[in-house]
């Protein structure tokens, strides 16, 4: 455990000690609650058509993928014009491509990223590398399955797909949530012990709350 | 009624008496001497009162008239100053107990035989018996020097005698030849034969009076008496700066009254350069003794320079030299006394005198009877000194004479810095069980306050002691041992009941300034029941400063204004002396604040046109030639109150350094007390031309540069209280730049700004006091996310900031609004830009206070912290409700005082209306309950809805943000507070070098280097003492020859 | 005949006063102060002294009634008796301080004694 | 300048109501335009309609305290008060809104009151490129409202009034009577301040897109984040009322209104797009040395 | 090159120099020259960048081999210095006051090898691997396989095909 996270105790000005433990008193510990769609049919189907309509996109590259989303901010592919964007801050992305390998470090970061976002969010997976390991099958460092991990909602095949396969996968991904079966989040927040689980055989030093908020 | 002889015959017979005693008998000796001093003190008592009526009388000896008998002349100075001479041989004895029984019986006789050629002296009229005196003076002295312990005794009294000789050589030959010439040595004769008109008589007449002048210690010619002050026993030293300094000068005064006013001159200019120079050499002292001796030198000095004003002061002579002689003599001996029952030697160890309350009050009472501040004789002595020479133009001596007393403010309060606020340590321990002298000191500090209501008795101009507020405050001075709850519940009652008797005779505007001094007061007070214990020192200083401030208020004439100035001063200057590190910051306080009340005394002397006081609002009459001069001296002296830039580096180190409750009184209250003057300047005087430059364009400029400067400066600060006084700078400039417009709404701005400044500043200070105090710091980085812990404490700060931003809700909005409908009719645009710049500017420092403190990330430290103590919270909250209600119904503070200021500016209409709740101008139109409910409306209805959408919402704690998908380290390195605005230094780095702060650094080094220099021509080889007199000597001849 | 009496007083003074600030002795200088002194002295009598008269005694040979005419002016005669006087009581005292000078320093040059000095 | 009658709420919403939606449209428009730039197609005109649904209609939101609650509230709040305070329509008694509760000068200090609200509820969110922001945004700020204010002063001064109707009526007849051809100074100083409060490229330092993650904003989502875009929608467009109505004649109907905010507007994308990002001390000292100078020549020689 | 071995050898004992290229050469050293030898290099013979920092791990002899490649910009000469350290407890005298780069690649060394380099800046921090609890996974004798297997949940119905045979297959479909 990192010297900064251990348990201290400290005194207040007035010459009080008391102890401070920073990952109680500086994290959150409350576990995610599943979300119940909004009450009426209706009133969840224009979110849906509307969360379908504008999927903002988390910008964390993680493989080789990130360079294929590039071109999709250019004038040939363009996504603006399916209203996606990109956000550069979890809090505001609905959409978390992990675009290639995955090391056991950047699926530490990758899980507080996927943990800040608010739901419903949604993960697409590019790659074989995020299906069944791809050419790292045998590596000591790399994830073979994605989704014991995280809920993955879609894989883009290839080895790196191209931005059109791209596309054709937001427009998948589009139709899923229209018709409202991309519930990731809510998957996670089921069964989130077995995700800690998976994740904690993996992720060895273990210095962060069960959930990131 | 007894003859004056009686003061010559019981001293001489007692000192003969006395050497008849066996060695045994020592105790029995001095218990005679005691008696006789006692029975000499009674009987100049006496004379005192027998004289108060009688004219002059003269006493021949041997029965025949002068040419062959000595006379003695007995009048009213006379008589007092032998009353002083004996009191202080009187005390001394008492103080000398140990040493006199150690030096045996004959040491006893040569005291008292001290003590009677003093009384000779003065009583004389015959020239040649005055030089028997002062030979006999001489010589008891020279004896009485060998009473002191310290081994360098002797090699002082050796230079003394050196110098004797030379002065008793130039004497005689001045007496044999003025003998010669007139045939008489009676100085009523010599002037009737007119000695000074034939060129012999010139020549004698001159010898004569430098030999006397000699012996007052003139500038060049006084190392020996530094060498004596420095070594002798200080109760010697108090009769030889007291009694033989006096004695001395009144010789002097009576040589002169030989010749005719051209010999004056000579008198006064000796006088002022040796009170300049000695106050300039005491700057670099620190031997205590060798300070006061400084110091004493210089009074004597200043005195000699009054009586070289004779001519033009007339009657009142006696009792301006009267008036600052005795405030010396019973000062001077007080602090030698002092000086007497410590055993350190270093300015620093007169720290031991922490602990005594009452010696340092005394010691107070001293300074304050040296510099002349308000109840004491030398106020009223330098009040009329300063209008006389201002009536006959002698302005050169008038502002050499303010000068040298710049320079002892400087020093006697830098000593008392150093005593009140350094750690006590080395040598200097307080001799144990000294009751006797102690006494002796107590009695001296009752003579003091005595004489400070005598002088009020007999000055012209009124009495101080009449003021009630000044009695209220010091009444608090006995009441000190009480709990200090009750005493603020005491000073609660006391204003509020002030306020409910007085407010009715008050005119609006008077009525603001009252309300918030007095009621302000009240609630600021409310603080005062945060601490337990005694507090000692504290309620006499705060009473003392709104005692000024309100008599300030209710001045009608200069003397009253400029007392009740005075006493606020040094009130405010006492409270901002408790703060911890407030040592160096509280002196520059008292020095700024002195020196601009001196440029107030010039200017109200000028305005007096040679009388002794002018009613304020007879200002506008003073004569055009001089009316100029008057407006910028009074504007400079109160600006230096209102801290506008150039004269503002007191006010960042006084306020911060204060403590908790006494910043926003200092702050939100004392500041006012420039403007009050300033306002009264502009409506009596009005625009003003001083060679062909508009004064009032000026202090627009002043004012919008101290705006924006204030505010620039205050955005780089780390510390919080140095940020908020920094930003007073900047709202006063606001306020003097309104005032400065000289049109209707201006004015009415700087009300506004007097009422929300005091009430947003002072909120502020609190609550920022309260923070301190919880956290243990006032450095802004490190505190941080205290919005959960403190949140009434936030509150309190969210809507001071608010307010001060001008934002429009709030009260901060109406200023901002009247100063734009001022500008419009005003005919200078260049100033307004500059101020369009320090309006957003003050967003940057009102964000940052905020954000550090209550917003961003909580330390570990601070994790377990209570809210600010009750009573702090309390008068913030009450500041909430009026800030509010200023905002929604500024029509109640403003509507009467928009009248009152509409007679001033009668032609030009543009004031307000106030129908209804709408309030409109020639311009525009401002309806802040509307805004009000608008905006409330607004804000309730949104929060409404978010709260309704987020009603499940997860509480999150510090460290789950998005840190780009890792941990945020520790809260110290999370929190973004020091060096906020680096980009802004960047850019606008430039405007905020100390260049003011330089300029005034640099001038203090050069006084401190020159002091350092020159007092080495005192080398302290008594050779060089003679070469100095008989140098001094030639110098003076050659100058009278050219007269 | 008093005019060479008056120069001579003179010459005196001078010569005391360059003694004293030339010697950096103190008993020099205390003799050199002595002899202007009587320097003094010298021209307190020519100041008084009026041609063709005799001492202002009353004795035999001058009569009360004819003393106006016969004696000198006494008063500064009375001066130089009192100057006198205070001239030996200064002078002891300054002895006394040379011996006390010498006794804690070991020497009599005034410069050596310049503890209290600025 | 009249009193408060019950019927001017409704007005005012229904002014609201038609500001946001021309605001919505506007700009997706402007984005477009700005894309076309770069010679993408850009996002669909409707696109902002969608973003604030999903905004609305997320499930889950987090809060670091009430201060972060009143944030987007004080913002909001901010540009809807600035639209209201401020007659849109000129001489019409339905569309001058709010205005009688105060003239221009409540107005210019009016626009503080957003940017205020907004920085504490930044700062309450911890976050320090929150704070980094709001001082980049605050410093700016200072250097880039002192010409607009000098350029108000002296349309005040030339009109001799502060209400902003009467400047207005001072303008109506001809084209040349626009305070851009009476006092062309002011305007050009004005015009220039203008580009520094549209958060357009070059002076977006406060945001600064992937810099500093958009700055303040860090730490907001959902709900919040929904309120404060509808406040991007509305307050660029109750700012250019404000110029309109100074230097270009204001509006009488709303066809004139829609095109004059389109034009001004279109004038900040104009140079947003093409210049690179100033940092703070640059945009100071770039309005320091142009904008500045303008506007103290437009109030000395009004 | 040869004539710099010559000098070289003057001062220090060297094998025998491996002339891959006419401006690359490989030179083994023992171990307590090396330090010496770099400073040599670099302060006289103007080789002033230290390309990289590797270790080869011979598993038969029991030995690391490290290797030193520095670069001489105005000859355009890369220079490789060869040392021999044991496989056991190994240990090497950092050369980071030399170059400051030289602290990452010690640092990887240690995290990677297992090669100590006492004193280095920050040698023992995790540099990939947080919190790794097996033996260095560069040292030949841990398999990489066998730990990918044992703690990463593998999809069924994997099979990999060789590249080689499988495009053999799809472009020449006539010559199985």
């Amino acid at each position: 455990m990192k010297k900064e996270l251990e348990k201290r105790t400290v005194t207040g000005p007035d010459g009080q000690t008391f102890e401070v433990e920073p990952l109680i008193d500086y994290y959150c510990e409350a576990h995610p609650t599943v979300q119940p769609p909004a009450y009426s049919k209706i009133i969840e189907n224009l979110f849906n058509w509307a969360r379908s309509e504008s999927i903002w996109i988390l910008g964390f590259g993680t493989g080789c993928g990130a360079i294929e989303m590039r071109p999709l901010m250019t004038p040939r592919f363009d996504a603006y014009r399916y209203g996606i964007q990109w956000r550069p801050t979890p809090r505001q992305a609905n959409l978390l491509i992990i675009s290639g390998y995955l090391s056991v470090k950047t699926l530490k970061r990758v899980i507080r990223s996927y943990e800040q976002m608010q739901s419903p969010k949604y993960v697409i997976g590019l790659g074989s590398c995020t299906i069944n390991g791809g050419m790292y099958w045998d590596s000591y460092n790399t994830i073979k399955r994605l989704d014991d991990y995280l809920p993955v909602d879609l894989y883009i095949v290839g080895c790196m797909p191209r931005p059109e396969a791209l596309l054709e996968g937001f427009n998948t991904l589009k139709r899923m949530i229209r018709a409202g079966n991309a519930e990731g989040a809510n998957t996670y927040a089921a069964n989130f012990d077995w995700y800690k689980t998976n994740q904690k055989r993996v992720i060895h030093d273990w210095d962060m709350p069960d959930y990131n908020w | 009624m007894v003859s004056p002889l009686f003061i010559i015959a019981a001293p001489l017979g007692t000192a003969f008496f006395i050497s008849l005693f066996s060695k045994e008998k020592q105790r029995l000796a001095f218990l005679i001497t005691l008696a006789a001093m006692l029975l000499m003190s009674l009987v100049s008592l006496h004379w005192v009162f027998t004289y108060l009526t009688s004219g002059p009388v003269d006493y021949y000896t041997a029965g025949t008239l002068p040419p062959f008998s000595i006379n003695f002349r007995m009048a009213l100075p006379e008589a007092c100053l032998i009353l002083l001479i004996n009191l202080t041989g009187l005390f001394s004895t008492l103080f000398l107990k140990n040493s006199l029984l150690r030096m045996g019986r004959l040491s006893m006789a040569v005291l008292l035989i001290d003590i009677m050629s003093l009384s000779g002296i003065v009583l004389t009229r015959d020239v040649f018996n005055l030089f028997v005196f002062l030979e006999l003076m001489a010589i008891s002295t020279g004896g009485l020097v060998l009473l002191s312990e310290d081994n360098r005794a002797p090699a002082a009294g050796l230079k003394y005698l050196i110098v004797s000789q030379l002065v008793t050589i130039l004497l005689l030959i001045g007496i044999i030849f003025a003998y010669h010439a007139t045939g008489t040595l009676n100085i009523d004769g010599l002037t009737v034969a007119s000695l000074t008109h034939s060129t012999g008589g010139k020549l004698a007449f001159f010898l004569i009076l430098i030999a006397v002048i000699a012996e007052v210690k003139p500038f060049p010619a006084n190392g020996w008496a530094l060498d004596i002050y420095e070594s002798a026993h200080p109760s010697f030293s108090v009769i030889f700066s007291v009694a033989s300094s006096s004695a001395v000068l009144f010789a002097t005064a009576k040589i002169l009254s030989i010749a005719g006013p051209e010999w004056l001159p000579i008198a006064s200019n000796v006088g002022i350069i040796t009170f300049l120079a000695a106050n300039l050499f005491a700057l670099s002292q620190t031997n205590d003794r060798r300070l006061l001796g400084y110091s004493s030198l210089g009074q004597s000095g200043l005195v000699l320079a009054i009586i070289g004003q004779q001519d033009i002061l007339g009657d009142h002579y006696l009792y301006v030299a009267g008036g600052i002689l005795l405030a010396h003599a019973v000062a001077k001996a007080g602090l030698f006394w002092m000086s007497g029952i410590i055993k350190g030697r270093e300015l620093t160890d007169w720290t031991t005198i922490q602990g005594h309350p009452f010696l340092i009050f005394s010691f107070a009472t001293f300074i304050a009877l040296l510099i002349g501040l308000p109840p004491f004789p030398a106020f009223y002595a330098k009040w009329e000194l300063i209008h006389s020479l201002a009536g006959a133009g002698r302005f050169p001596l008038l502002a050499m004479i303010l000068l040298g007393t710049l320079l002892e403010v400087g020093y006697l309060f830098r000593w008392f810095g150093i005593i009140l606020k350094r750690k006590p340590d080395g040598p200097g321990v307080l001799q144990k069980k000294r009751h006797r002298k102690r006494m002796v000191i107590a009695a001296t500090t009752a003579v003091g306050w005595g004489m400070g209501y005598l002088w009020g008795t007999l000055s012209p101009l009124g009495h101080l002691f009449h003021a009630t507020p000044l009695l209220f405050a010091l009444s608090f001075l006995l009441l000190d041992w009480l709990p200090a709850r009750i005493k603020n519940s005491l000073a609660i009652a006391g204003l509020v009941g002030y306020f409910a008797l007085q407010y009715a005779g008050y005119n609006p505007m008077q009525l603001i300034f009252a309300s918030v001094i007095l009621i302000g007061g009240a609630v600021i007070l409310l603080a005062g029941f945060d601490n337990t214990g005694r507090r000692i020192g504290f309620y006499p200083a705060t009473v003392l400063m709104f005692a000024g401030l309100i008599q300030l208020i209710e001045a009608r004439t200069s003397f009253d204004f400029f007392a009740a100035w005075e006493i606020l001063t040094v009130g405010s200057y006492y409270l901002i002396l408790r703060g911890k590190q407030s040592e160096p910051h509280a002196l520059s306080y008292i020095l700024f604040s002195l020196g601009g009340a001196f440029l107030i005394l010039t200017g109200f002397s000028l305005a007096a046109q040679g009388g002794y006081q002018i009613e304020l609002q007879m200002l506008g009459t003073v004569p055009q030639s001089v009316a100029p001069w008057v407006f910028l001296f009074l504007a400079l002296g109160f600006m230096t109150k209102t801290a506008a830039i150039g004269l503002h580096i007191w006010l960042p180190g006084a306020h911060a350094e204060a403590e908790t409750d006494v910043s926003p009184m200092v702050s939100g209250i004392l500041l006012k007390a420039g403007l009050y003057g300033l306002m009264l300047l502009l409506m009596t005087m009005g625009k003003q031309q001083l060679y062909g430059v508009e004064l009032t364009h000026m202090l627009l400029w002043i004012g919008a540069l101290s705006a924006l400067l204030g505010n620039l400066l205050a955005i780089f600060q780390e510390d919080a209280k140095r940020l908020l006084a920094y930003s007073s700078i900047g709202q006063m400039g606001y306020a003097l730049f309104g005032l400065a417009l000289m049109n209707h709404l201006g004015w009415l701005m700087a009300m506004m700004f007097v009422i929300n400044h005091y009430i947003y500043k002072s909120m502020l200070f609190l609550s920022i006091g309260g923070v301190a105090r919880r956290t243990g710091t006032k450095e802004m980085y490190r505190m941080g996310g205290l919005l959960k812990l403190m949140p009434l404490s936030f509150i309190a700060v969210l809507i001071g900031i608010i307010a001060v931003s001008g934002v429009p809700p709030l009260s901060g909005f109406g200023g901002r609004w009247i100063f734009y409908n001022a500008i419009m009719t005003s005919e200078y645009r260049l100033p307004i830009a500059v101020l369009f710049l320090a309006g957003p500017i003050a967003f940057l420092y009102l964000f940052r206070l905020i954000h550090t403190i209550f917003l961003g990330q909580l330390k570990d430290e601070h994790r377990r912290i209570q809210e600010a103590p009750f009573w702090l919270i309390v008068p913030q909250m009450i500041f909430v409700a009026l800030l509010m209600g200023v905002a929604l119904v500024p029509g109640v503070a403003l509507r009467r005082v928009d009248h009152y200021i509409g007679q001033f500016f009668p032609n030009e209409g543009g004031g307000l209306n106030w129908s209804g709740m709408t309030i409109s101008s020639d311009f525009g139109y401002w309806n802040p309950v509307a805004i009000m409910v608008v905006v409330g409306v607004m804000f309730a209805t949104l929060l409404a809805w978010l709260l309704f959408v987020n009603r499940q919402a997860q509480v999150v704690k510090q460290f789950n943000i998005v840190y780009a998908a890792e941990r945020p380290y520790r809260p110290e390195t999370t929190h973004f507070a020091w060096n906020f605005y680096a980009p802004y230094r960047k850019a606008l780095g430039f405007l905020t070098q100390p260049l003011v702060t330089r300029f005034w650094q640099t001038v203090t080094d050069l006084l401190h280097a020159a002091s350092d220099l020159f007092r080495r021509i005192y080398t302290g080889n008594g050779q060089v003492y003679a070469i100095h007199l008989l140098a001094f000597v030639v110098m003076v001849y050659l100058y009278s020859k050219g007269l | 005949m008093v005019l060479v009496v008056l120069a001579a007083g003179f010459m005196l003074i001078l010569l005391g006063l360059y003694g004293a600030l030339i010697h950096r002795n103190i008993l020099h200088m205390i003799v050199s102060f002595s002899v202007a002194d009587t320097g003094v002295n010298l021209v307190l009598i020519a100041v008084g002294y009026m041609p063709g008269r005799t001492a202002p005694i009353l004795d035999s040979n001058v009569s009360v009634a004819d003393a106006v005419e016969r004696i000198i002016d006494p008063v500064p005669q009375a001066l130089v008796l009192t100057a006198i006087v205070i001239g030996v009581g200064v002078t002891a005292l300054m002895l006394a301080y040379a011996y006390r000078l010498y006794q804690t320093k070991g020497t009599l040059d005034i410069s050596k004694f310049t503890e209290l000095k600025w | 300048m009249q009193q408060f009658e019950w019927i001017q709420i409704p007005y005012s919403l229904l002014t609201l109501f038609i500001v946001l939606n021309f605001g919505l449209l506007l700009n997706a428009l402007m984005a477009k335009i700005a894309a076309r730039v770069g010679r993408r197609r850009g996002i669909p005109i409707y696109q902002n309609y969608i973003d604030l649904i999903k905004n609305y209609g997320l499930r889950t939101s987090i809060t670091h305290g009430i201060m972060f609650y009143l944030g987007p509230v004080f913002r909001l709040a901010g540009g809807v008060g600035l639209l209201l305070f401020v007659p849109t329509l000129y001489g019409s008694e339905m569309f001058s809104n709010l205005s009688f509760a105060g003239d221009l000068i409540l107005a210019l200090y009016f626009v503080f009151f957003g940017a205020l609200g907004m920085a504490l509820g930044a700062g309450e969110s911890g976050h320090p490129h929150a704070a980094i922001g709001v001082s980049r945004g605050l410093s700016q700020m200072t250097m880039a409202e002192l010409p607009f204010a000098l350029a108000v002063f002296s349309v005040a001064l030339q009109y001799d009034t502060l209400t902003i109707s009467e400047i207005v009526k001072a303008q109506q007849g001809s084209l040349f009577h626009w305070t851009l051809f009476t006092n062309p100074l002011a305007v050009a100083a004005a015009m220039l301040s203008f580009l520094g409060s549209m958060m357009r490229p070059p002076f977006d330092v406060v945001l600064a897109p992937q810099e500093i993650p958009i700055g303040p904003p860090t730490e907001y989502h959902s709900s919040y984040l929904a309120l404060m875009q509808t406040n991007r929608m509305i307050f660029p467009i109750a700012k250019i009322v404000i110029i309109m109505n100074l230097f270009f004649g204001g509006a009488t109907n709303w066809p004139i209104f829609f095109a004059k905010v389109f034009l001004i507007y279109l004038f900040a994308v104009f140079v947003g797009v093409v210049f690179p990002r100033f940092r703070v001390e640059q945009s100071i000292r770039w309005f320091l040395i142009w904008a500045v100078p303008l506007g103290v020549l437009a109030i000395v020689l009004v | 090159m040869r004539v710099l071995h010559a000098q070289l050898g003057h001062h220090f004992t060297l094998g025998e120099l491996v002339q891959v290229r006419a401006d690359l050469a490989f030179v083994t050293l023992p171990k307590e020259h090396l330090r010496s030898a770099v400073l040599h290099l670099r302060d006289i013979c103007k080789f002033s960048h230290l390309v990289l920092m590797t270790a080869v791990d011979w598993l038969e002899e029991e030995r690391f081999q490290l290797t030193y490649l520095l670069h001489n910009r105005e000859k355009h000469w890369d220079l490789g210095l060869r040392v021999m350290i044991p496989r056991v407890a190994s240990h090497m005298e950092s050369i980071h006051d030399i170059w400051p780069t030289a602290a990452t690649y010690q640092r990887e060394l240690k995290e990677m090898f297992g090669i100590d380099f006492p004193g280095s800046p920050g040698v023992d921090e995790s540099f990939i691997l947080e919190g790794w609890k097996e033996i260095p996974p560069y040292r030949r004798d841990f398999d990489t396989r066998h730990y990918a297997e044992k703690t990463f949940t593998q999809r069924e119905g994997r099979k990999t095909e060789d590249p080689a045979k499988t495009m053999k297959a799809k472009l020449y479909p006539d010559e199985t």
